[in-house]
């Protein structure tokens, strides 16, 4: 790597930025929980984790917060994943392909329009009592 | 004429500050020497001249001595190492000349050495006697070449 | 400058002192252990601890290296200071206890017995490291250190092992506080200060006690600076700056009208005579040996002992050793009978031993000698005439036994003696000096038979020699003792002087000259002059001779084939009359 | 324009904590089960394992962070790991048995920074604690570092930088609390005697025993120290830096030489740094385990290759250091708050901590505490925060008793002045000294003479032995003290002792000399009680000083709860306790050696000790 200048250092720092971003406790603009419940698993969501992260890299998105978490209990409708835009209500989305994955992720997340012909429901359960 | 009778002439050239010194030494120490020696007084062996020797041959010596300070005492530092050279060449020469090497004798004596100066000249005398006269033709050189 | 307040004195010193310094110059004494001028500061006993009282309180500053400040005041001795000093001092009390400085200090501050565990009773090191550091900064050598920690700190070499950094110069021992490091321990080697067995001593020292001039020379081998580069200490100490380590020694040519020969005598070498045992046998001594061992700034301090250092109860003196004998020297040495009078005398005075003295004549020719050879009788000295023939250690008899025994021909009485003594002195003769042939050849002089330089005549000249302007005095010229040389010395001064005094040189009346018209410029006689007295002048193309060179030997005119060169005095012509007039009837 | 190469984009990070504490407790092992489980997860594409230096919580290692999330697990074993990489990365439920229970409570906390430990902390020395690879240097730019370099470099003067550090009140995290600022100036305006030449050196050798700050800045943010030095190069105009770390810390040396090497590479370290024009490079010497050579001048001696031993001063190093050239001397930690104050401004800085003492002091909490570990605390919090707060309190419900800080040269502080705010003067008015930063905790169990012993043992063990008062003052004080320990100890022994402890503080040569004292003078200060017993009654009431303890057997106790169950009498090495099954046992005094073995072998406690 030959000798940094200013404009070299300052280019590595956002480079790197959006790893280590997942570290800090810094604010993401959207999350995107993938549920991956045995039941999920077996319906295909590594299918869809693995088209999100590779729409993700192709596209350099940052401040998107991809995660995963158990079974949402709809088993019948998996695979599924929640749609968490900063200051707006989850939406969740259900049985899903890579593609329609892609879609989701271009609308909606990208877009911020709610692709209404795959939700379910908007908003989250209850759970306090 | 023979030998006992022959009074030969000799002439001495000697350095002033070694040899002359020795003879005087051996003059005020009473010691007597063959008086057949006349001697001339130089500077230094070195001043010594083939001409002169030539000269005292042609005018009827019969020997010649050149005496100087031993090699290393010269007073001048290299005069009698000079007389030394041209007595080896003059000698050659007076060969070709008829005379006798033995008539022009070369002798180192120190100031101190009377008793050598004592014998050298008596034994010299003695060596010029047995020679007998210098039998060189006088005259001038046309009468050789006829003859 | 700087002020500040010591033991409620205001005072004014000059900046970047210590404050232990400017104590000293108020004559207030501050005890220091690990301090020494001629070295940087250490500060490691804190015995130096003064109080230094500033705005926000007190604190201890050792006074060795804490140098003074605008308005500081010290307190050399307050209750604080004292405290902390008696508290150092005891600790090192138990550290080591045979200290002397420590113990010295140790009473001076009241303490009587020390309240700590004592390890080694004889411990002397107090690692106050003044050898350490004088091997590092002042020698240079750094062959000691201080190794391990704490407890366990010691000074060392590397691995305990002989050191080849170590250069012998026991400087560590010199510095040493409490003499913890002799100097036997050290490397094992034997020290021993004198002339005669030179160990390494001080390198700056006077050669001997009565040397003339009594100045001290640097000794090369043993300076530190001639080997590390470093030290030179005692330029720094030396207020006059009279060292110059730099200075070589130099060639000066000197131009001078006259010169004057004392090149001095040698001593004869008895060891040339086997029969008399010098070097094999122990207890014979030349005289010059004996003069030595008599002399007070002698190793034995001029006390008369034998080598196994007992003082001896009878001596023999054999006179003309090495004189007066066909196969040495057959002249008499002339001072040797005077002398071997005087150590008689010596010899009386300060032994209870009696005297043998061996001569064949007296020789006490000189003014007041034969009264002191009629004392020496009366002293009792026992003398007996007769030339030594031997001196061996076979003893015959029981009273012999481990005794010099000198046979001898007592003329006197006809009868041969053997007598057993302690010690010889063998009288040796006077010889020329060992260079005097180079020194002749060097000034164009001749010697004598015996070697002693010839003079121009004995009677009429006996100072001068055969070379105008050069004189001889003293033993050079032959044996003689001392009132003589002084009297010859004045002599050959007074004859220099009257050279000099004349103001005009006188040339030499027998010089050659060149006849210009005659002188075809073959340059033959300017390279056959000696003395370069003859010259090459090129726009004349003619040789010159320039006369006050010109000695007058007469060789270039002898050569010159032209006969342009003549000799004043002896010109071809004067001799050629000489010739013929040698035949005129 | 450099090109750099495009990192893979992952969803999950895992923190596994590396730090000498932690690897020691086999987190390596941890890692490698962590690998191979993902592998069979194929997970490998989505969760990255990241090693990073210490987190601090040492006392539950080997630790995880699980980011985003910041979800932390705590004394991993490798048998838990295939249930956690399923359980967690694949099904995103975190496992909550492995998660942090605070003593005595029954939840679990799974966000670390909720963990008390963490929440109290703030960190600048430690601000990339747990968060970058210490190897990556990428990963140290990415969390702004050399940001402070480029900016102090490329649009800062050095009296502008000098004037921010003094404006921010740092003062030497070393020990001696030196105002940084001021020490700064001074070596920027000496004059250097060989030409313009100045050198910058960073303190590593932190000898203190149970001190391991520098440790973790070193080996969890190295490029934090090059950054600061670099900084301070420029502010004094060094041309040439040296870092003296401790050959004992392998770790951190390796993680110092890789950063050093990564950062010339980058062309932040060498010549014309940043295209700046300005050259400085800082070379590494170790440390031969002296403890003497974490003082200033010693340190520069050893760095000359000659003895460590200190010098006199003054000269100060500022004017004559290291080879006679001033010389700026600061430790790790010093310059490891260097460039947040030159990125975030003296002002933010100057708000933390108190009147006097500005900032935050990296503090190695050991001894008798619950929550062992590295914490980054604001100057000014209480002892009381520290202890119970973070630190968890004390274990086995037992009473806090007094916390020595400030390592072998400072002192004990008593459990009356549990509410002391931390801070340097606080410090050294209690008698006690900031030193490097090591707390260690002491319960009713630990005996105060015997602490005293332990610290005097260590000073004289490693004083260098050049000034009298430090080497043979140490020595006759812990003779007397062991004596004391021993039972041997008279009354006159403690006035020497108090006479020693004074001449040595105000005579000795060098830090270690004059604060070598501190853990006696305060242990008699607060303590004088417990040497009284040890010297009058002979009783060591902390029952730490064997040779004074007596052990008895309560008979009835023996006969009736243990049925004489004859276990003391086994594990009696010298047999010194008579009885047989069923049968009350007794202790012969005279044989006894006081061992201690019965006491604890005992279930039922019939052994009792006076």
């Amino acid at each position: 790597m030959p000798k940094l200048t200013l404009e070299d250092l300052e280019e590595i720092r956002e480079k790197t930025k959006k790893t280590t971003m997942l570290r800090g406790d810094s604010e993401f603009r959207a999350k995107i929980t993938v549920h991956m419940g045995t039941c999920g698993i077996a319906a295909g969501a590594r299918g869809i984790m693995a088209a999100l992260m590779e729409e993700i890299e192709a596209q350099d998105i940052t401040e998107i917060l991809l995660t995963n978490s158990g079974c949402a209990g709809l088993c019948s409708k998996e695979p599924m994943l929640t749609v968490e835009i900063k200051g707006q209500a989850p939406v969740k989305y259900v049985e899903l392909t890579g593609a329609k994955t892609k879609e989701i992720l271009e609308k909606h997340v990208l877009g911020g329009k709610i692709v209404e012909k795959y939700a379910l429901g908007i908003g989250s359960e209850k759970t306090d009592y | 004429m023979s030998s006992e009778n022959f009074d030969p002439t000799l002439i001495g050239f000697l350095c002033t500050w070694c040899s002359y010194t020795g003879a005087d030494l051996a003059g005020t120490a009473r010691m007597t020497y063959s008086p057949n020696i006349r001697i001339i007084r130089v500077m230094c062996s070195g001043r010594v001249d083939p001409q002169f020797v030539i000269k005292a041959f042609k005018e009827g010596a019969d020997g010649i001595l050149i005496s100087g300070c031993h090699p290393g005492d010269c007073h001048y530092k290299e005069g009698n190492y000079k007389a030394l050279r041209r007595h080896r060449l003059l000698r050659k020469m007076l060969e070709q000349f008829g005379i006798e090497k033995e008539r022009l004798r070369l002798e180192w004596v120190s100031a101190a050495e009377g008793a050598k100066f004592q014998n050298v000249c008596d034994e010299f005398t003695e060596q010029i006697k047995e020679l007998g006269p210098l039998n060189i033709m006088k005259g001038d050189i046309n009468e050789y070449r006829e003859a | 400058m700087v002020n500040l307040k010591i033991d409620g004195k205001t005072i004014q010193v000059e900046d970047g002192i210590t404050i232990l310094q400017a104590a000293e110059q108020q004559e207030i004494k501050i005890p220091t252990l690990c301090y020494h001028p001629l070295m940087e500061p250490y500060a490691a006993c804190r015995v130096c601890v003064v109080e230094s009282i500033s705005g926000k309180g007190s604190e201890l500053v050792t006074s060795c290296n804490t140098l003074v400040k605008n308005g500081m005041e010290i307190q050399t001795a307050s209750d604080k200071a004292l405290f902390a000093r008696r508290m150092n001092v005891e600790m090192l009390l138990a550290q080591a206890p045979a200290a002397v400085p420590v113990q010295e200090l140790a009473k001076e501050l009241g303490i009587e017995k020390t309240r700590f565990k004592i390890k080694d009773p004889d411990e002397k090191c107090i690692l106050c490291g003044m050898c350490v550091r004088a091997c590092e900064d002042i020698v240079g050598a750094s062959a000691i250190s201080f190794l391990q920690r704490g407890q366990h700190r010691e000074v060392c070499t590397p691995f305990g092992e002989q050191s080849e950094a170590c250069i012998g110069c026991t400087a560590c021992a010199f510095f040493c506080p409490t003499g913890a490091i002799t100097v036997e321990d050290l490397h094992g080697r034997k020290v021993i200060h004198s002339e005669l067995d030179l160990g390494p001593s001080t390198a700056i020292r006077v050669p001997i006690r009565q040397a003339v001039p009594m100045v001290p020379f640097i000794d090369e081998e043993a300076c530190i600076h001639f080997k590390t580069g470093e030290c030179k200490i005692c330029s720094d100490v030396c207020q006059k700056e009279a060292i110059d380590h730099e200075a070589q020694d130099e060639e000066i040519e000197l131009e001078v009208g006259s010169i004057i020969l004392a090149s001095g005598f040698k001593s004869f070498d008895p060891s040339l005579i086997p029969a008399y045992g010098y070097g094999r046998l122990d207890n014979v001594i030349t005289a010059l040996e004996f003069e030595r061992l008599v002399n007070a700034s002698s190793p034995t301090g001029g006390k008369i002992l034998l080598s196994n250092g007992e003082e001896p109860k009878s001596v023999g003196i054999i006179h003309c050793v090495g004189s007066r004998d066909e196969n040495y020297n057959e002249y008499c040495s002339r001072v040797c009978c005077m002398y071997s009078l005087k150590f008689a005398h010596l010899l009386k005075e300060k032994t209870s031993a009696d005297i043998y003295d061996f001569y064949i004549d007296m020789r006490c020719f000189g003014k007041g000698y034969e009264e002191f050879y009629h004392r020496l009788l009366h002293e009792g000295t026992k003398f007996i005439r007769g030339r030594v023939s031997e001196v061996s250690d076979m003893a015959l008899s029981k009273e012999e036994e481990g005794k010099l025994i000198i046979r001898v021909e007592d003329t006197l009485i006809g009868v041969v003696r053997r007598i057993p003594v302690d010690m010889v002195i063998l009288a040796t003769g006077l010889e020329p000096g060992t260079d005097s042939n180079q020194i002749a050849k060097v000034f164009n002089i001749s010697c004598s038979q015996d070697g002693f330089f010839l003079e121009r005549h004995p009677k009429l000249a006996p100072v001068s020699t055969f070379s105008d302007g050069i004189f001889l005095a003293g033993t050079c010229q032959s044996p003689k003792d001392i009132p003589d040389t002084v009297a010859q010395a004045g002599a050959a001064a007074c004859e220099a002087l009257a050279l000099a005094d004349k103001g005009k040189f006188d040339l030499e009346p027998i010089t050659a000259e060149i006849d210009e018209e005659l002188c075809a410029g073959c340059q033959i006689c300017v390279g056959l002059c000696p003395f370069t007295a003859i010259t090459y002048d090129k726009e004349k193309g003619i040789s010159e001779i320039n006369d006050a060179l010109c000695k007058g030997c007469g060789t270039c005119v002898s050569a010159c084939p032209s006969g342009a060169a003549q000799q004043k005095h002896f010109r071809d012509k004067q001799i050629f009359a000489e010739i013929e007039g040698i035949f005129i009837e | 324009m450099a090109k750099i190469k495009k990192e893979k984009e992952y969803r999950v990070h895992l923190m596994v904590c590396a730090g000498t504490a932690c690897v020691s407790n086999h987190s390596f092992e941890i890692k490698e089960a962590l690998e191979t489980e993902i592998k069979k997860q194929d997970l490998d594409n989505e969760v990255l394992i990241v090693t990073t230096g210490c987190n601090g919580f040492c006392e539950r290692g080997p630790l995880l962070v699980v980011q985003p999330g910041n979800i932390f697990y705590q004394t991993l074993t490798t048998k838990d790991i295939p249930h956690l990489v399923e359980e967690h990365f694949l099904k995103g439920r975190p496992v909550e048995k492995l998660m942090y229970i605070p003593p005595e409570e029954k939840t679990p906390i799974p966000v670390l920074s909720d963990i008390d430990f963490f929440k109290k902390q703030v960190l600048i020395a430690l601000r990339n604690r747990g968060l970058i690879d210490p190897e990556k240097i990428d990963e140290y730019i990415a969390r702004d570092g050399y940001k402070a370099m480029a900016k102090a470099l490329t649009s800062m003067s050095p009296s502008d930088i000098r004037s921010e550090i003094q404006k921010s009140g740092l003062r030497g995290r070393g020990g001696g609390g030196f105002p940084t600022g001021l020490k700064w100036e001074f070596v920027s305006n000496a004059v250097s005697s060989n030409g313009n030449v100045k050198y910058l050196v960073c303190n590593g050798d932190e000898g203190d025993p149970g001190a391991f700050m520098d440790r973790s800045i070193l080996e969890a943010d190295p490029h934090s120290v090059i950054e600061g030095m670099v900084i301070g190069a420029k502010a004094i105009n060094a041309t040439q830096g040296y870092a003296y770390v401790r050959n004992e810390y392998p770790l951190a040396l390796n993680r110092l030489y890789k950063a050093l090497d990564d950062a010339r590479e980058y062309g932040l370290l060498g010549k014309n740094i940043l295209g700046s024009g300005m050259d400085f490079d800082i070379k590494i010497v170790r440390g031969a385990g002296a403890f003497i050579c974490g003082e200033e001048t010693a340190l520069l001696s050893s760095i000359e290759g000659r003895l460590g031993e200190p010098k006199p001063r003054p000269p100060y190093p500022a004017e004559k250091g290291l080879w006679g050239c001033p010389t700026l001397i600061n430790n790790v930690e010093t310059w490891a708050n260097i460039a947040p104050i030159i990125n975030r401004g003296a002002k933010w800085y100057s708000h933390i901590g108190t009147e006097t003492s500005k900032g935050t002091k990296v503090f190695s909490l050991v001894g008798k505490i619950n929550n062992t570990g590295l914490v980054e605390v604001p100057m000014g919090i209480t002892l009381r925060e520290i202890i119970y707060d973070i630190g968890g309190g004390i274990p086995g419900g037992r009473e806090f008793k007094a916390v020595q800080t400030g390592g072998p040269s400072g002192g004990c502080i008593p459990k009356e002045k549990i509410d002391l705010p931390i801070d340097y003067e606080s410090l050294s008015d209690a008698g006690s000294m900031m030193g490097s930063g090591g707390m260690v905790v002491m319960d009713e169990d630990t005996c105060m003479v015997d602490v005293a012993r332990y610290f005097l043992s260590f000073t004289q063990d490693e004083s260098c032995g050049k000034c009298t008062p430090c080497r043979e003052g140490t020595k006759a004080m812990l003779d007397i003290l062991t004596r004391i320990t021993k039972g041997e100890g008279t009354d006159e022994d403690l006035t020497l002792l108090e006479e020693l402890a004074v001449s040595i503080k105000d005579s000795a040569l060098c830090g270690l000399g004059k604060t070598a004292p501190n853990p006696v003078l305060t242990t008699m200060k607060y303590f004088r009680s417990e040497y009284e017993a040890h010297i009058r009654d002979k009783k060591c009431p902390a029952h730490t000083c064997r040779d004074l303890n007596v052990y008895t057997i309560d008979e009835d106790i023996c006969v009736n709860t243990g049925h004489g169950c004859d276990l003391c009498r086994r594990n009696c090495a010298s047999d010194a306790i008579l009885g047989e099954r069923n049968q009350p046992h007794q202790i012969i005094q005279d044989k006894c050696t006081k061992c201690g073995v019965c006491y604890d072998v005992c279930k039922f406690g019939a052994v009792k000790v006076d």
